[in-house]
């Protein structure tokens, strides 16, 4: 055990760890509290940039590998490690949990404890799933991190909080008990294929398996994928999921939780069934394309700022599955970066919207206008997350939304004709609501003495308006991270590249009796 | 040659963004005009530096370069953070810094007192960096970053005073008519770098491309260039995009002569000269550029006539006079594109200027039915307006004479005799529109409001010597492209100093000799539809006191009203695409899809399994005689099934 | 008796004490018909045990007797007791605890 | 014929049958209040439990073949023992609570246990009919043991006439079973049975086996012989309903899988064939209807319907994987029923109200570390991640999709979608929901001990179940060889 051969784990349950402690802190000392997972999770952070340090983003294949055996009668181990996919996305969780939590200190006005502790909670499983290499840990992770989000939504949610929870919780379990067949099934095949039993995610990526058997497999991850990422028709749960849920939990929502989706399919469903997923393939891109143009035209009729980022979201996954289907590195890189990109602006318009939201209780555009002349900062601040998130060029949404349609052109020019209306809705729908809500004359008498944002607020937006700039100026580290990442992705994918094989030799034996 | 100091042009007024965005209310007015301005003065000297070297070179090899960083590096896309100034550039350097510099100064003046002082200087600046950038990037994509760039500073400038709810619409709808200009202009990219990447090029550096274009099948190429033209007809307001550019007025004056007037506009026509390796290659696409540039000169001059706004005048009048530039490229004149576009810049700022200096006067004042013989009020306005008026309208030995000229020469030259006679047409027009409004502003009765009359007073010295030095720049800037066939007279070997320093970077079309004669006759004939237009506008406004015109508007009335509404093109696209598409993303897609049906099914689920609960519980109906059956109905079913199989 | 009556016997017997608790309505009715199946039960094993010279049906029998037994004497505890708390002992009583 | 006895094939029966003999004593000498008694059933389970773990990895076959003491006895011993002592924990201040003067509810129940024991350790069907009523009649009484409640002698009475019912049914089987074969040792039954011809097409023997699957489906409450659950469940105590869900379900799968499955393996086709069926609408009715319960008690009886559902998707294979994941399943669910039943036994009113859903709203704003757990054991039986019922789920579904059971799997998956909403429903109420004004009553110490027990069980078998897998591989080992 050492700092760096461990480094993963400890990312992984330091949270956790954490909660142990912060139990311990009396409820109503509420200060201590937040303070105190403020802390443990800008430790995380600091912790997670040791990964970047050590990344070496030259190498193929997993790093800051770890296993353990864990239930041996399935060999099933504790196996996780990361590649530069898995590594943003980490840091990406543990970038946005102290800005969420620090900014809902004055948002959440009951059972604070319970809240804090919950996103330490939810911070290691969405840590967990982006780590995991083992099949079973994975969904352990996967399933295991609902719960604090189903808490989150249903104790500080809005008014119709609970179906909403219940909603999300039941429908993202549908899909993912599919899965679990499916991970079961593949296991067994694997073990019939090869004598060998193992939910070694790297070995199974050398399983070939007929494509009648495939398309089921792959049906079920798919199903399962989409429903989380979310990708039409799946979408509904979306909406009122983030409209219902607290501003953390909407921005961790739509900020990480959602990319698992996107996640899994570039990690299990694309490379698991190669031969699946490339049958699919179009109909997926259809998919996404409709999802892209569908999000965008609901959102434009949103009344509720919520709800409009919400069905913005669906457009903007919408392109990064496309970009994930267009299978080549322009746009797998494109489509990774994207996951990036939703994660900042989105992330930042749902704090902003829950910042307003604090101020006047509401959030129906038409209750709103003319504020920019109260609220200048916040306007500016909002401005910014607009234009990243319509993909304005220098900013981070620009690269992602370049690199996803230029691949998908090269991939399929109609892809990139269809898909790049999206970028003309998309200023439609985000000028409009910022038209609504910032400009004009205040005709709202509420919105007369608005405060600006107060220091902490801008605390909590300036790293991401850093990262946004960041990545649309010079998105070159970023990208450099992802490389390897999306050529292996595409490696296992498309259809004529050679299986890659991996570097390990310890085959484990399926113990005797289970055969 | 490798050149680090013209990153600079671009790090100064960034930098003046940043400290007026930042800091600007903290640090008073008059510091945030001053810094504002003079970062915008150094880019000008740089610049000036620059073109300097450049002439220093050997005309061929007029080329420096400035690689800042590799921006994007994915799969086979290499896109490098680099600039690149040829001679191209550095015109459309000198012409953005230049103007752009002195419309600095006058906003100090113009803007002094509003109460967004700083953040007007701040987006200013932003308009600069990125216009700056999209004309020295030297690959496409960075070029498009400039081009978004562009596209947001007008979007915020012309929302300046948000407030306003027309001046909010007029930003939002900017913006997105360029974004659907943008999306063509996307696909054109992406398909240029498809097919550039499948020939093993896999850098989308302009000098690259120009190298191994013609491995591009023509077919590909004609395509590409007709997407990118859609950018053009969004940014540079042509037919049938160029709605936006008239509510575009709504921004502070100074934005609308400098973005809407002299630079970003004319960022279409640049891109298309910048293109031209490409353009020349696809005849068919560069047919299509000259036919909606001829068409929409011709459309804008026409609604241009009976507008009543001083600014929509002229805005109609930059549409139409884009229109021109168009026509240039598309018949191949590249040069004399570029030539119109400085030349436009000039004059252009100065009419809005000036127009500017008038509302200021008149305390806000924009209709021309409420001005009136302020010719002596403010007499340095009208005199520099009046140098504008005349440079644009084509009277000889002023800037536009020079560029009109050998537009309308280049057009009938290259055989598209249908074009010229548009833009031929459209110059009477042109004179006609610009001196109706000169009659209409400056002489006759005053017909200003009492209360607004009292405090006419001409502009502080801070706007006026802009106007003065945009004067000058208006009478002599053409003395630069001077038709070989005038300098002939007076025995000037290589008058067309403007054409030749262009040269090395336009790839020639076919020559096509005139003879002189024809030559003569063209630039006699336009003369002639010069002063003929402004005698028409004499005669109507000044002589008979606007009489043919009420006259004429009442006779034809239904194209009065047409020309007066704009051809009612804005309520046509209301109708058919925006209102349809906004009721059936409404109604159809989200409360009858999303709702009833995506989520219908998924809450149907949830009922029906409610449902089903609700009816099997029923059979547990607390009867233990009813468990007694149930169990045998099991039983028997069990056994029959064991005893049977 | 043959062995084939016997077990048709047992068969009838069973199948009239199903129907006794599943038909009637009165609890000590009820519990009679059970005990006519468990009756049913025994006249098979001590048929198969005196054919199959095996005395294990026998042993069984004893227990089953027992069983019988112990299951009235419970049986007729609880009725007892709901006698007293609700008063009868009809089935149609026992509706409390439903869907 | 030589009578072989060796009385360390009983040694945990005779501890538990010696205990029952102490309680009786001392509850003669105690007053009203019986926790004494309690406590000395405790400590007799306790010295069970430690002498099965004790005799763990022997195998005596004893008194002339009727009982075998191997892993797969033991194992259940130490299952319905960890029931029971968790039962008598969390009863300690109820029973005197709800009943002065009432020590036979721990008599009961250790005859009950004694009853479970013979059961899973009998290899002659004489010993399993004994042991299943030893069972069932301490049951019965338990059930209606709160006198005064008329919902209880209701349930009582249901239960035990559907339960003759059945016997009868399960008894008439082996009478058919036993007049062809003419034995009841089970050693000799798989014997003859593995020899025969053509197993199935004997008519007589195939009614036998399909009475006898009938009669064992009733206990552990397979759809359609469940309809007696949601009215016991209901109307028995609070830590009786846990014992029965539990315990005697985990003994009564225990004489299913030793009987029908592995005595009966040549009949495995026909009675797979029958328990997809059954297990596949057993999972389906008990789920469906739970979804509108408003009472806990009978939401978790129509679970624990649906949950012995996905017991038998681990039996349908019938090999020895399936099989051990079936005793896996019946461990964890053990220590999640239990630890369930022993929350809602605290909210138990004396009048046997304060079970409905709306009793536990609020229920983490009053008791925070109490909801937590309730969350934890609701998450179980939903079967997600890192708990007992998750990994439960996996191994048996996992043993279906080896053996080809795919569809299943598949729809036990789609069952278990269902399931999802009305474990959630009292996370819910517990979390989302304002608690109604509540006297905020201690905890009593039993009921705490018996939920930390039940949480380790559910925690431990979600985390690191490997250990309790290899046991339920071994117990199923030591009963096929």
């Amino acid at each position: 055990m050492g700092f760096q051969e461990n480094l993963l784990s400890i990312i992984i349950f330091l949270p956790l760890l954490g909660v142990l402690f912060g139990a311990f802190i009396n409820k109503d000392n509420k200060s201590a509290i937040k303070w105190f997972t403020l802390i443990v999770s800008l430790i995380e952070f600091i912790v997670s940039l040791f990964l970047v340090i050590h990344f070496d983003s030259s190498s193929v294949g997993m790093q800051f590998t770890e296993k353990y055996t864990w239930i041996p009668v399935y060999n099933i181990d504790y196996r996780i490690g990361i590649d530069g996919l898995s590594l943003l996305l980490i840091l990406l969780t543990t970038f946005l949990t102290p800005l969420v939590l620090l900014g809902s200190w004055t948002y959440i006005k009951k059972r604070e404890k319970e809240y804090y502790l919950w996103f330490l909670v939810l911070e290691t499983g969405m840590i967990g799933v982006f780590a995991s290499l083992d099949l079973i840990l994975f969904y352990v992770f996967w399933e295991a991190m609902l719960i604090p989000m189903y808490i989150i939504i249903g104790v500080w949610g809005g008014p119709r909080r609970i179906y909403a929870a219940v909603k999300f919780f039941i429908y993202t379990m549908f899909g993912s008990l599919l899965m679990l067949v499916a991970i079961i099934y593949l296991y067994f095949a694997y073990g019939a294929q090869t004598g060998t039993y193992t939910f070694d995610l790297l070995k199974l990526y050398n399983l070939s398996l007929p494509l009648s058997t495939q398309i089921w497999l792959f049906a079920a991850f798919a199903l399962s994928f989409a429903i989380k990422v979310p990708i039409f028709p799946f979408h509904t749960w979306l909406p009122d999921a983030h409209v219902e849920a607290p501003t953390g939990g909407s921005v961790i929502l739509a900020g990480v939780l959602l990319k698992m989706g996107t996640y899994g399919y570039m990690r299990l469903a694309m490379p698991l069934f190669p031969i699946a997923a490339n049958a699919f393939l179009p109909y997926l891109a259809v998919l996404a394309i409709i999802g892209i143009i569908y999000g965008a035209l609901v959102a434009m009729m949103q009344p509720d700022i919520k709800k409009l980022v919400a069905y913005s979201s669906v457009s903007h996954l919408g392109l990064v599955i496309l970009g994930l289907m267009a299978l080549n590195i322009e746009s797998v890189d494109g489509a990774v970066l994207q996951m990036i990109n939703h994660g900042l602006s989105t992330g930042a318009l749902f704090m902003l919207v829950g910042m307003l939201y604090e101020r006047r209780h509401t959030r129906e555009l038409s209750e709103f206008g003319g504020i920019a002349k109260t609220m200048p900062v916040f306007a500016t601040i909002f401005m910014i997350a607009t234009l990243s998130s319509i993909g304005l060029p220098g900013l981070n949404g620009f690269i992602g939304e370049f690199l996803i349609l230029i691949g998908s052109f090269f991939a399929r020019p109609i892809y990139a004709v269809f898909a790049g209306t999206g970028v003309i809705l998309g200023a439609v729908y985000m000028l409009r609501t910022y038209q609504k809500v910032f400009w004009g004359k205040i005709t709202n008498k509420a919105n007369e003495d608005l405060k600006d944002l107060s220091a902490r607020e801008i605390i909590v937006m300036i790293p991401i308006l850093i990262m946004i700039v960041w990545i649309g100026v010079y998105p070159k580290p970023f990208l450099n991270i992802i490389h390897n990442a999306s050529e292996s992705y595409i490696q296992y994918v498309k259809p004529q590249a050679a299986p890659i094989h991996d570097q390990q030799s310890t085959v484990p034996q399926m113990p005797e009796r289970l055969k | 040659m490798e050149l680090n100091i013209v990153r600079y042009i671009l790090i100064f007024p960034l930098l003046g963004f940043l400290v007026n965005g930042f800091i600007g209310s903290k640090l008073g007015n008059k510091a945030v005009g001053w810094i504002a301005s003079i970062t915008v003065l150094l880019s000008l000297s740089i610049s000036v530096y620059v073109f300097i070297q450049l002439l220093s070179m050997p005309p061929d090899a007029r080329l420096i370069t400035d690689t800042v960083y590799t921006w994007i590096n994915s799969g086979s896309l290499t896109i490098d953070f680099k600039l690149m100034v040829d001679p191209l550039t550095a015109v459309m350097l000198l012409v953005v810094t230049g103007v752009g510099f002195l419309i600095h100064i006058y906003s100090i003046g113009y803007m002094h007192g509003d109460k967004s002082y700083s953040r007007f200087f701040a987006y200013l600046n932003l308009f600069m960096f990125s216009m700056l950038l999209l004309v020295l990037s030297s690959n496409i994509v960075l070029m498009f970053v400039g081009w978004e760039g562009v596209g947001l500073c007008s979007y915020l400038l012309i929302g300046f005073w948000y407030e306003k709810d027309s001046a909010a619409n007029a930003g939002k709808k900017a913006f997105i008519t360029n974004r659907i200009g943008d999306y063509g202009f996307l696909l054109g990219l992406f398909l240029l770098a498809s097919a550039f990447v499948s020939k093993g090029i896999f850098t989308l550096d302009f000098n690259t491309m120009a190298a191994h274009i013609s491995l591009i099948s023509p077919q590909v190429l004609t395509i590409v260039g007709i997407l990118l033209f859609v950018g053009a007809t969004g940014k540079s307001a042509q037919l049938p995009l160029y709605v936006w550019l008239p509510d575009a007025m709504e921004g502070p004056t100074p934005v609308s002569a400098l973005i809407h007037a002299a630079t970003m506009v004319t960022a279409g026509v640049y891109m298309i000269a910048r293109m031209n390796f490409l353009y020349v290659l696809a005849p068919t696409a560069l047919e299509v550029v000259a036919v909606v540039g001829g068409l929409t000169a011709l459309y804008a001059a026409t609604i241009g006539l009976v507008q009543n706004d001083i600014k929509r005048v002229l805005a109609y009048s930059t549409i139409s006079q884009l229109g021109y530039m168009f026509m240039a490229v598309g018949v191949g004149a590249f040069s004399a594109g570029i030539f119109h576009l400085m030349t436009h810049a000039f004059f252009k700022a100065l009419l809005f200027l000036g127009a500017g200096s008038v509302i200021h006067a008149l305390s806000g004042e924009q209709d021309m039915r409420k001005m009136g013989g302020l010719k002596n009020k403010i007499p340095v306005t009208f005199a520099v307006f009046l140098a504008a008026a005349l440079a644009i309208s084509g009277i000889p030995g002023l800037s536009g004479f020079f560029s009109k000229d050998s537009i309308l020469a280049a057009a009938y030259a290259s055989g598209h005799t249908v074009i010229w006679l548009l833009g031929f047409i459209t110059a009477l027009l042109t004179a006609f529109y610009i001196f109706r409004l000169i009659y209409m502003t400056f002489y006759g009765e005053s017909r200003v409001d009492k209360h607004a009359a009292e405090h006419i007073h001409e502009s502080p010295k801070v706007m006026t010597i802009p106007l003065i030095i945009l004067a000058v720049l208006s009478v002599i800037g053409g003395y630069v492209g001077v038709p070989q066939l005038l300098g002939n007279i007076v025995g000037w070997h290589n008058s067309d100093l403007f054409v030749n320093f262009l040269a090395p970077v336009f790839h020639t079309m076919p020559e096509h000799e005139m003879s002189v004669s024809t030559d003569s006759w063209l630039m006699i004939g336009s003369i002639t539809m010069a002063f003929l237009g402004v005698f028409f506008a004499w005669y109507v406004y000044l002589k008979e006191k606007m009489q043919p015109a009420k006259h004429a508007a009442e006779s034809f009335a239904g194209l009065y009203r047409l020309l007066l509404n704009k051809y009612y093109v804005d309520e046509l696209y209301n109708a058919i695409v925006i209102k349809p598409l906004m009721w059936i993303s409404e109604f159809f897609l989200w409360k009858i899809f999303d709702v009833w049906v995506v989520d219908g099914t998924v809450n149907g689920s949830a009922h029906v399994t409610q449902w089903a609960s609700t009816k099997l519980r029923k059979i547990q109906a607390g009867d233990f005689q009813v468990y007694v059956m149930l169990f045998l109905i099991g039983a028997i079913s069990v056994l029959a099934y064991f005893v049977l199989r | 008796m043959s062995y084939q009556l016997l077990v048709v016997l047992s068969f009838v017997l069973f199948v009239i004490g199903m129907i006794g608790v599943a038909m009637r309505r009165n609890i000590i009715i009820v519990l009679i018909s059970l005990e006519l199946m468990l009756n049913a039960v025994n006249i098979l094993f001590v048929a198969a045990s005196k054919y199959l010279h095996t005395m294990d049906g026998q042993i069984f029998v004893i227990m089953v007797i027992t069983i019988a037994a112990a299951e009235t004497a419970i049986a007729l505890a609880l009725v007892v007791k709901i006698f007293k708390t609700v008063g009868m002992v009809k089935i149609d009583d026992m509706k409390k605890l439903k869907w | 014929m030589y009578v072989d006895v060796n009385y360390t094939a009983i040694l945990p029966q005779i501890i538990i049958a010696a205990t029952l003999f102490i309680s009786a004593m001392a509850d003669a000498f105690t007053s009203t209040r019986k926790w004494p008694v309690g406590m000395i059933a405790l400590l007799g389970i306790g010295a069970g439990i430690g002498s099965s773990i004790y005799l763990w990895g022997d195998k005596i076959i004893s008194f002339s073949q009727m009982i075998s003491m191997d892993e797969f006895s033991l194992l259940f011993f130490i299952t319905v023992m960890i029931a029971g002592f968790i039962t008598v924990l969390i009863s300690l201040k109820y029973v005197d609570d709800v009943e002065s003067d009432a020590g036979h509810f721990y008599l009961l129940l250790l005859s009950s246990l004694l009853g479970m024991m013979f059961l899973v350790s009998a290899t002659n069907l004489i010993v399993i009919v004994l042991g299943l009523e030893l069972m069932s009649f301490s049951i019965y009484p338990l059930v209606g043991f709160t006198r005064d409640r008329q919902v209880s002698l209701e349930g009582a009475m249901k239960y035990l006439v559907l339960g003759a019912f059945a016997t009868a049914f399960l008894l008439y089987g082996i009478a058919l079973l036993y007049s062809v074969l003419g034995t009841t040792n089970l050693y000799t039954i798989a014997k003859i049975l593995s020899t025969s011809q053509n197993p199935t097409g004997n008519m007589v023997m195939m009614a036998g086996v399909a009475l006898i699957l009938i009669g064992f489906s009733f206990k552990v409450a397979l759809v359609p012989f469940h309809a007696w659950t949601p009215d016991a469940y209901q109307g028995a105590p609070a830590p009786i309903t846990g014992f029965m869900a539990a315990a005697v379900k985990a003994a009564s799968f225990a004489a299913i899988i030793k009987v029908v499955i592995v005595v009966m393996s040549s009949y495995h086709v026909p009675v797979a064939e029958a328990m997809w069926w059954l297990s596949a609408v057993t999972m389906f009715t008990g789920n469906i209807i739970a979804v509108m319960q408003k009472n806990v008690k009978r939401m978790l009886a129509y679970s624990s319907i649906a949950h012995a559902g996905y017991v038998v998707v681990g039996l349908v294979s019938g090999n020895a994987y399936g099989m051990s994941s079936a005793v896996f399943y019946l461990i964890s669910y053990t220590f999640t029923i239990t630890g369930s039943f022993a929350i809602i036994t605290y909210l138990e009113k004396n009048d046997g109200t304060g079970t409905e859903l709306s009793d536990f709203s609020g229920l983490s704003k009053t008791h925070p570390v109490l909801s937590i757990i309730m969350a934890v054991f609701m998450l179980s039986l939903a079967g997600i991640p890192p708990t007992a019922g998750f990994m439960a789920k996996f191994y048996v579904f996992s043993s279906a999709i080896k053996s080809g059971y795919t569809g299943l799997a598949i729809f036990g998956i789609l069952t278990s979608v269902i399931s999802l909403y009305y474990y959630l429903r009292i996370v819910y109420a517990m979390y989302f929901e304002e608690p109604e004004e509540k006297a905020n009553m201690p905890v009593p110490a039993g009921i705490s001990a018996g939920v930390i027990i039940a949480l380790w069980g559910v925690i431990q078998l979600g985390i690191l179940p490997s250990d309790i897998m290899n046991l339920a591989m071994q117990s199923i080992q030591s009963l096929l060889h």
